[in-house]
């Protein structure tokens, strides 16, 4: 059941927009509870008091993107018994992986006027693709009634129940209309893991896979069927999000760029064959 | 010195040998001796020249193989009934594994030389026994097959704590 | 094909609706019917005749619904929407049972009471009559009810409307469920040029119909209501799908090269069986507050095809789309008539329109099972357990057997519990923690014992339990061993690893009565000597007229016995001589090797019963994990006659 | 480079070739990663750096080839914290380039959307990242064992914040609603009745934090910024009017570029905005409130008079930008409570519109101060090139202006102290260093 002492738990970020910590300074109503209970030992943004482990809980936000993260993340495992990742950014790589189909030093110079001052990585990748990860909360952000149910399991010492569904398990619970079918509307609900509430198709939008794909995601037969009355471009742009590079979607870009006539706006991951 | 009458009932009185024609039963035991063994004793070694074709008629043997640092391994035992030695009748002719007494009983053995000597002349008696012996080989891969599985080992839900 | 107007009808003009909303509202009913929303037909609450979709007409087909307006004046020309009537009976999330942390240290465990709305049901179609139907066979006509759905049956009137006009993805006249309203209504609408056509389907309509202002229909009137529906008839035509002998034909197709080529187009993504008016599958998720206090079950629908949905500890029965794609259409089409007696498909045709890539059952079934002759088949056995019940036992001992595995001696609040038979399981848990099945290893004078092994956060949460603590318990649940059958006959028990534990208070039971049966043979087979169950008793077993042996995998220190697989001890046997019965447990794959030695050796089919495992959530059949084929393991097993399971045993992600 | 800052820093004072080379580790209490340099030269005058290593995440090439759309829901990642403010600077670049006419309950709406944002960031800041700089403790968290009332009452605002922005967006963080022409769903009537009563108790609430926020004592401080806000006819603030300064600018928020400009500095992975004179300005709260007061919703103005703190005083002492802020969050209540009030749903959420080459450009007032974003727009409507000029790369040269003047002052401290002191006047900017990812001059059409 419930440790005696308060586990040591720190939250570090890499590179990211700071939502997903942002998150758990939103569950206002559980915030000093949680306080009470967890040993917030490192949380620079919320406070003062620093600790560089070991930890017993460390969540992660944000993707590996600079040498000096690369090496950071591989101390921060060795410091810490659990580590959880959570956001696109940490279980995906978040929207700043779409550099990985392009050459990082182009995009590198095309944005500073002095490129070599600045220190950063060809790709920016998943932590799990560094480091074991044991456990990962997804979305962009992630989901502040995900993060509580895993602060509540890690307290009980039980499994977080995390769905593994599609966006429609929900969207159909919750009595939405389905955009896909009702208004043509694109949208990746039902390759796109569940867990946001099926948020945009209650907003007479399609959805936009925040929490990557679902667990055997058919991408293929969604994008042939959403690419019967759409530009190969368009739906690729579709897939290349905020997880376009969690395998599933990777995989469905592979496939659209191969596909596409003439020269692709984007070029294969780099370490992939073309 | 039990007689040849005896031995080709205790024969026949086997999952091996039932079902054998008299006539063949007979021919068989003509080279056949029975030997009692107690717990522990040998009577076939790993590797080494396998000399004699069983049929176990009481008690049980294990088959042993032997690992540096481990000992011995028991990897398989032999019920009454099933026969050991194959290589007997199988070149190179080497025991495959140590044969020893597991609990105490008796076995009927054959001269492996003899043996051969008689399936080779009566091919009608080779067909049958021939069937028998891979049946019972069958069962003892199927049986490692198994063991290799590992069936009962726990499989965990992968939790993190 | 007349409608079931009879000439008692009367005539609602369409101007005075409102009369009949009044009428329904009458003692603080809320009337729920279809109401536009987000470009489709969503139900909702209605509170005048201006709420319904007046001249709208909907355009549907496989992975397409479109609405447009300026049809008329006609309030329900548009045919069903993506809900079905089942988001009222059987709600989407629904809390179920309460578990609590008490201050001493104690626990209590609570199902939730029903609380039902009083609902009126305004504008059911003739196939969501049907779908009514078999949710209440399915819900409310077995061993085991959904309290909850009764409830709220129950308390709600039901206003059905006849289809004046068919969606292109309609097919109820092929399953023969419609257009035509003849039972489950109170009140039933037939729509004609001017206004409705309004009669009764039973006492409380009859009551209704009494007060609700208007003229007697007359012959023309109604003359022209069933002609209209008689013109949707022909529209829709009744060939979509060949329900005759559809059962057998899809269950003949089991490995149909069409399941991997329709997987290709599948997402898995649910929605059929969402959108489906007679799918119930469900699970429970617990949430606890922060301390694991207070903690609430809410059921809330699942699918067959998420991927989660057939997993156990270290396995899923059903890991491909394919296998999940087969699944749901041989449930639907097939096992639900073993299961239910009817056809789990009531052709409302939703699960076309709303396939997000529009596929269309009505194909696939053409393709895998065209029509041919029909063969009968027997349905199995109805459960005969016992309704289970929430209670509290107290832990008194615990018994280490191996490592990982515990023996706890519970002393339960309810004696029901402990009159529970060998083979049945009962659903353990502990605050904060899922409900996972356990089957008996012994029945006490008072106490239950439970042999549980390690596998999950759950299993440790309940051996983590202190002496004197207390354990959540339902049960007992399942079928049994059928030891009659065994009566004066041999019997062989084949046991695999922790399978001995489910057998044990059979070997209790035979020990009972030992003269009443022929010889026994316990035939044991576990890992390594250290992972063997219950040493002691064995030995004592030997010595009271059980021929008890055992095998080991792996050999291990101090061993000096046998070596190899449970089949090693039962392949030379010959089991003809005298008639004998088998009951084997342990790994589903060490089961199907002994059984298939057990045969040759010849016990017949009917006489070898083992034990399964699936993945069982509910524990009474009502939320659909361990289906098999045609079984639900929990309600129709977890035993089963070899015969019984025919070729559905050892095959693959079924 | 890592220091690890706060209470068990490591690392600290050194002398290096006659001068004093001072670090303050990784800031902490701010949304991002930076660390602070300062040097003191022989003569006692101090350069300050402020370092920003957060990692490069190229949005202004990740928007490239993107649909307007498409960029609102890529920009918005650019900050957790104020994702509104970027969707709001890019939505109106778009509008105004393509001429969408906006339906004025949308445009309540933007507001309405808007207020919850400045409230939820500036309640974050003002309760959990600053105040405890002010009360000495290391974080709210430790603060609420004394002072229950005083976090209760922030995370209630805040909560109401991100409740407003959920409610028109889905959720308060990357809302999902926003879209060329409006929304794409608008709430009904009833889906805000909800935040009335809230509302109503949150605005005593805010009156009470001015209240506390004045009596804080504040170090000494004395400067004299220059300030550059927006400023409109009739509305405090937000995502209209002209882009005005206290020395006499005035453009029209698409033409920020013909007064200010970009340079990136080799400490920082952020590029700093200088004015073409290269002097330093501030924005945010503190300038607004100088450029803006009058336009202050009642309720706000009069509590910020009752503080009986001087203009000048508000201006001059960085430290009490807290009250501004204060005084803001007030205002975005107040104005929110307004909003509610009169809301009726618009009878479409969006107006239709025709993508058309050119410049899209805008700038609004975020948290934290002026959001400028620039997009080049090919006939497609698909961004070509794209400027993102978060606030906190414009106000980076006045903190470290303010940091060199402050600095003397507390060099000779406990380094512990003196920490504090530094880090409290950096926060006192609510620097959001995450956005630092946006750079200058984004080359045209390299991508094919």
């Amino acid at each position: 059941m419930a440790a005696q002492r308060p586990p040591r738990v720190g939250v570090v970020k890499l590179a990211s927009c700071d939502g997903c910590q942002l998150t758990i300074l939103d569950l206002e109503d559980e915030l000093i509870a949680i306080g009470q209970r967890f040993d917030l030992v490192e949380f620079p943004e919320a406070t003062s008091r620093r600790s560089s482990g070991p930890y017993d809980v460390l969540l992660v936000e944000g993707s590996v993107s600079t040498p000096e993260q690369l090496e950071r993340i591989v101390e921060l495992r060795a410091r810490s018994k659990l580590l959880v990742t959570i956001g696109a950014c940490a279980t995906a790589g978040g929207i700043q992986a779409l550099r990985n189909w392009s050459s990082e030093p182009e995009w590198r110079a095309s944005v500073y006027p002095r490129p070599e001052e600045v220190e950063s990585l060809a790709t920016a990748t998943p932590v799990a693709e560094h480091v074991t990860v044991d456990a990962e909360l997804r979305g962009c952000p992630i989901d502040g009634r995900q993060l509580l149910e895993l602060l509540t399991a890690l307290r009980l010492g039980r499994r977080p129940q995390l769905p593994d569904e599609a966006v429609c398990d929900e969207c159909k619970r919750l009595g939405r209309v389905c955009v896909l079918v009702a208004s043509d509307m694109p949208c990746l609900g039902p390759v796109t893991a569940t867990g946001c509430g099926a948020l945009c198709p209650g907003y007479a939008r399609g959805c936009y896979a925040c929490f990557g794909p679902k667990d055997a995601a058919n991408t293929a037969s969604l994008a042939s069927w959403i690419g019967k009355d759409r530009s190969p471009a368009a739906v690729d742009r579709l897939f290349a999000g905020f997880t376009g590079y969690a395998p599933a979607f990777r995989e469905q870009s592979r496939r659209a760029i191969a596909a596409m006539q003439p020269a692709p706006r984007r070029r294969h991951p780099k370490g992939e064959a073309s | 010195m039990a007689d040849r009458s005896t031995l080709a009932s205790k024969l026949g009185g086997t999952w091996f040998g039932a079902g054998l024609a008299s006539r063949d039963r007979d021919r068989l035991v003509a080279s056949a001796t029975l030997r009692a063994f107690g717990v522990g004793e040998i009577l076939l070694r790993e590797g080494g020249a396998c000399e004699t074709f069983g049929v176990l008629l009481s008690g049980l043997l294990g088959m042993q193989v032997l690992v540096p640092g481990r000992g011995t391994v028991t990897l398989l035992t032999v019920e009454p009934g099933d026969v050991y030695g194959w290589s007997a009748l199988v070149p190179p002719h080497r025991s495959t594994s140590t044969v020893l007494g597991v609990e105490p009983g008796e076995a009927l053995i054959f001269d492996a030389s003899e043996l051969r000597e008689l399936l080779r002349e009566d091919d009608a008696l080779a067909a049958t026994l021939y069937p028998r012996l891979l049946q019972s080989l069958g069962r003892r891969l199927t049986a490692t097959r198994f063991q290799l599985l590992d069936l009962y080992a726990r499989e965990r839900d992968y939790v993190p704590w | 094909m007349v409608t079931s107007a009879p000439p008692g009808a009367t005539f609602l003009p369409r101007e005075r609706f409102d009369a009949l909303l009044d009428l329904l509202r009458e003692g603080g009913r809320t009337v729920i019917g279809p109401m536009l929303r987000d470009g489709a037909v969503m139900l909702d609450e209605i509170a005048t005749a201006a709420d319904l979709p007046a001249g709208w007409r909907d355009e549907q087909a496989p992975g397409h619904y479109r609405l447009s307006d300026g049809h008329g004046p006609r309030l329900f020309d548009v045919v069903n929407g993506p809900q079905s009537w089942k988001q009222l009976t059987f709600p989407p999330r629904l809390p179920v049972a309460t578990a609590r942390r008490e201050e001493a240290g104690g626990a209590s465990f609570a199902p939730v009471p029903p609380d039902p709305p009083r609902l009126a049901f305004l504008g059911v179609r003739a196939c969501e009559l049907a779908a009514l139907r078999v949710q209440d066979r399915v819900l409310a006509g077995g061993t085991y009810v959904d309290e909850d759905y009764r409830a709220r049956r129950e308390a709600a009137i039901v206003v059905a409307v006849e289809c004046t006009r068919a969606g292109a993805t309609c097919f109820c006249a092929s399953m023969g469920t419609g257009p035509e309203v003849r039972s489950g209504h109170d009140l039933v609408l037939t729509e004609v040029d001017d206004g409705f056509v309004v009669s009764a389907g039973s006492p409380a309509g009859d009551r209704l119909l009494a007060r609700l202002p208007g003229p007697r229909a007359t012959a023309a009137q109604i003359a022209a209501a069933s002609g209209a529906v008689a013109a949707t008839r022909a529209a829709m035509g009744d060939d979509a799908v060949a329900t005759e002998g559809l059962r057998d034909r899809l269950m003949d197709k089991l490995d149909s090269p069409r399941w991997a080529e329709v997987a290709d187009r599948c997402l898995a993504c649910a929605n059929c069986t969402m959108v489906c008016p007679t799918c119930f599958c469900t699970s429970t998720n617990v949430h606890s507050d922060l301390d694991g206090t207070v903690n609430v079950a809410e059921r809330e629908w699942d699918s067959c095809f998420n991927v989660g949905f057939a997993k156990v500890a270290g396995g899923n029965f059903r890991p491909n789309r394919s296998e999940r794609y087969r699944q749901w259409l041989t449930h639907k089409f097939a096992t639900w008539y073993d299961q239910f007696g009817t056809s789990g498909c009531v052709g409302c045709g939703r699960c076309v329109t709303w396939c997000p890539v529009g596929i269309d059952v009505r194909e696939e079934l053409a393709a895998i099972a065209p029509p041919a002759i029909p063969v009968g088949r027997t349905p199995p056995r109805p459960a005969a357990a016992t309704t289970g019940r929430f209670d509290v036992a107290t832990l008194r001992e615990v018994h280490a057997e191996t490592d990982d595995t515990r023996t706890l001696r519970l002393t339960p609040g309810d004696p029901a519990l402990l009159g529970g038979l060998p083979g049945q399981f009962v659903m353990v848990e502990q605050p904060g923690f899922p409900a996972f099945p356990i089957s008996a290893s012994r029945y006490g004078s008072e106490d239950l014992f439970l042999t549980v092994r390690g596998a999950g956060p759950a299993t440790a949460a309940v051996l983590a339990t202190p002496i004197g603590g207390e354990v959540g318990l339902r049960g007992p649940l399942g079928r049994p061993w059928p030891i009659d059958r065994a009566l004066g006959r041999d019997v062989v028990v084949a046991a695999g690893g922790i399978g001995l534990a489910p057998l044990r208070p059979l070997i209790d039971a035979l020990l009972a009565d030992r003269d009443r049966f022929g010889s026994i043979l316990l035939a044991y087979g576990a890992r390594t000597p250290a992972d063997q169950l219950f040493r002691d008793e064995l030995a004592s077993w030997a010595t009271h007229g059980i021929e008890v042996v055992q095998i080991v995998d792996r050999s291990g220190p101090g061993w000096s016995g046998r070596v190899g697989v449970v089949t090693n001890l039962l392949d030379q046997r010959d089991f003809a001589r005298r008639p004998s019965v088998a009951f084997v447990c342990g790994p589903e794959r060490m089961m199907q090797a002994t059984t298939r030695v057990l045969r040759d050796g010849g016990i017949p089919a009917e006489r070898v019963f083992v034990s399964l495992e699936r993945h069982m959530e509910c524990g009474i059949g009502l939320c659909g994990h361990c289906q098999m084929g045609p079984f639900f393991i929990c309600k129709d097993g977890p035993v089963f006659s070899l015969a019984e399971l025919g070729d559905l045993f050892a095959r693959e992600g079924i | 480079m890592h220091g690890t800052g706060g209470a068990t820093r490591e690392d600290g004072a050194s002398h290096e070739h006659g001068g004093l080379h001072f670090e303050v580790g990784q800031l902490t209490r701010v949304e991002g990663e930076g660390s602070l340099d300062l040097r003191v030269a022989a003569d006692g005058t101090v350069a300050a750096q402020l370092r920003i290593f957060e990692a490069p995440r190229y949005f202004e090439r990740l928007v490239i080839g993107r649909t307007p759309d498409e960029v609102l829901d890529i920009v918005a990642r650019i900050c957790g914290i104020c994702p509104v403010a970027y969707q709001m600077s890019a939505v109106h670049a778009f509008e105004d380039l393509f001429e969408v006419p906006i339906d004025a309950a949308v445009r309540a709406l933007r507001r309405l959307m808007y207020c919850g944002e400045w409230i939820e960031s500036h309640s974050l800041h003002i309760f959990l990242l600053h105040a405890p700089d002010f009360l000495g403790y290391p974080s709210a968290l430790e603060m609420a064992h004394d002072h229950l009332e005083l976090v209760g009452r922030g995370l209630a605002i805040k909560k109401l914040g991100n409740r407003i922005v959920g409610i028109l967006g889905g959720r308060a963080i990357h809302p999902v609603s926003v879209r060329v022409g409006g929304f794409s769903r608008a709430p009904r009537a009833h889906d805000l009745d909800e935040l009335r009563a809230p509302l109503q108790a949150a605005i005593a609430d805010a009156e009470e934090t001015v209240r506390w926020a004045a009596s804080l004592d504040t170090p000494r401080s004395d400067r004299e910024p220059r300030l550059v806000s927006l400023r409109h006819p009739s509305e405090y603030p937000m995502s209209d009017g002209r882009i005005v300064s206290s020395d006499g600018i005035d453009l029209a928020p698409s033409d920020w570029g013909r007064a200010f400009h970009e340079e990136q500095v080799p400490w920082s992975h952020a590029l700093q905005s200088r004015a073409a004179d290269g002097v330093p300005y501030l924005l945010g709260p503190t300038a607004r409130v100088a450029l803006a007061g009058d336009r202050l919703h009642p309720i706000a103005r009069a509590a910020l008079d009752a503080t009986g703190i001087s203009p000048e005083e508000l201006r001059r002492n960085v430290f009490r930008s807290i009250v501004a802020r204060s005084v803001e969050l007030l205002h975005a209540l107040a104005e929110a409570s307004d909003i509610v009030a009169a809301y009726e749903p618009p009878a479409k959420p969006y107006a239709p519109w025709k993508p058309r080459a050119g410049i899209a450009a805008w700038a609004t007032e975020a948290p934290r101060g002026l959001l400028f974003q620039r997009y080049r727009v090919d006939a497609a409507g698909k961004v070509r090139a794209a400027q993102i000029v978060p606030p906190t790369s414009q106000n980076q040269a006045a903190i470290e202006h303010d940091l060199a003047l402050f600095a003397p002052a507390v060099l000779d401290l406990p380094h512990e102290e003196a920490t504090g002191r530094l880090e409290q006047l950096i926060r006192s900017y609510d620097p959001c260093i995450s956005c630092a990812t946006h750079f200058l001059d984004v080359r045209i059409d390299r991508d094919r």
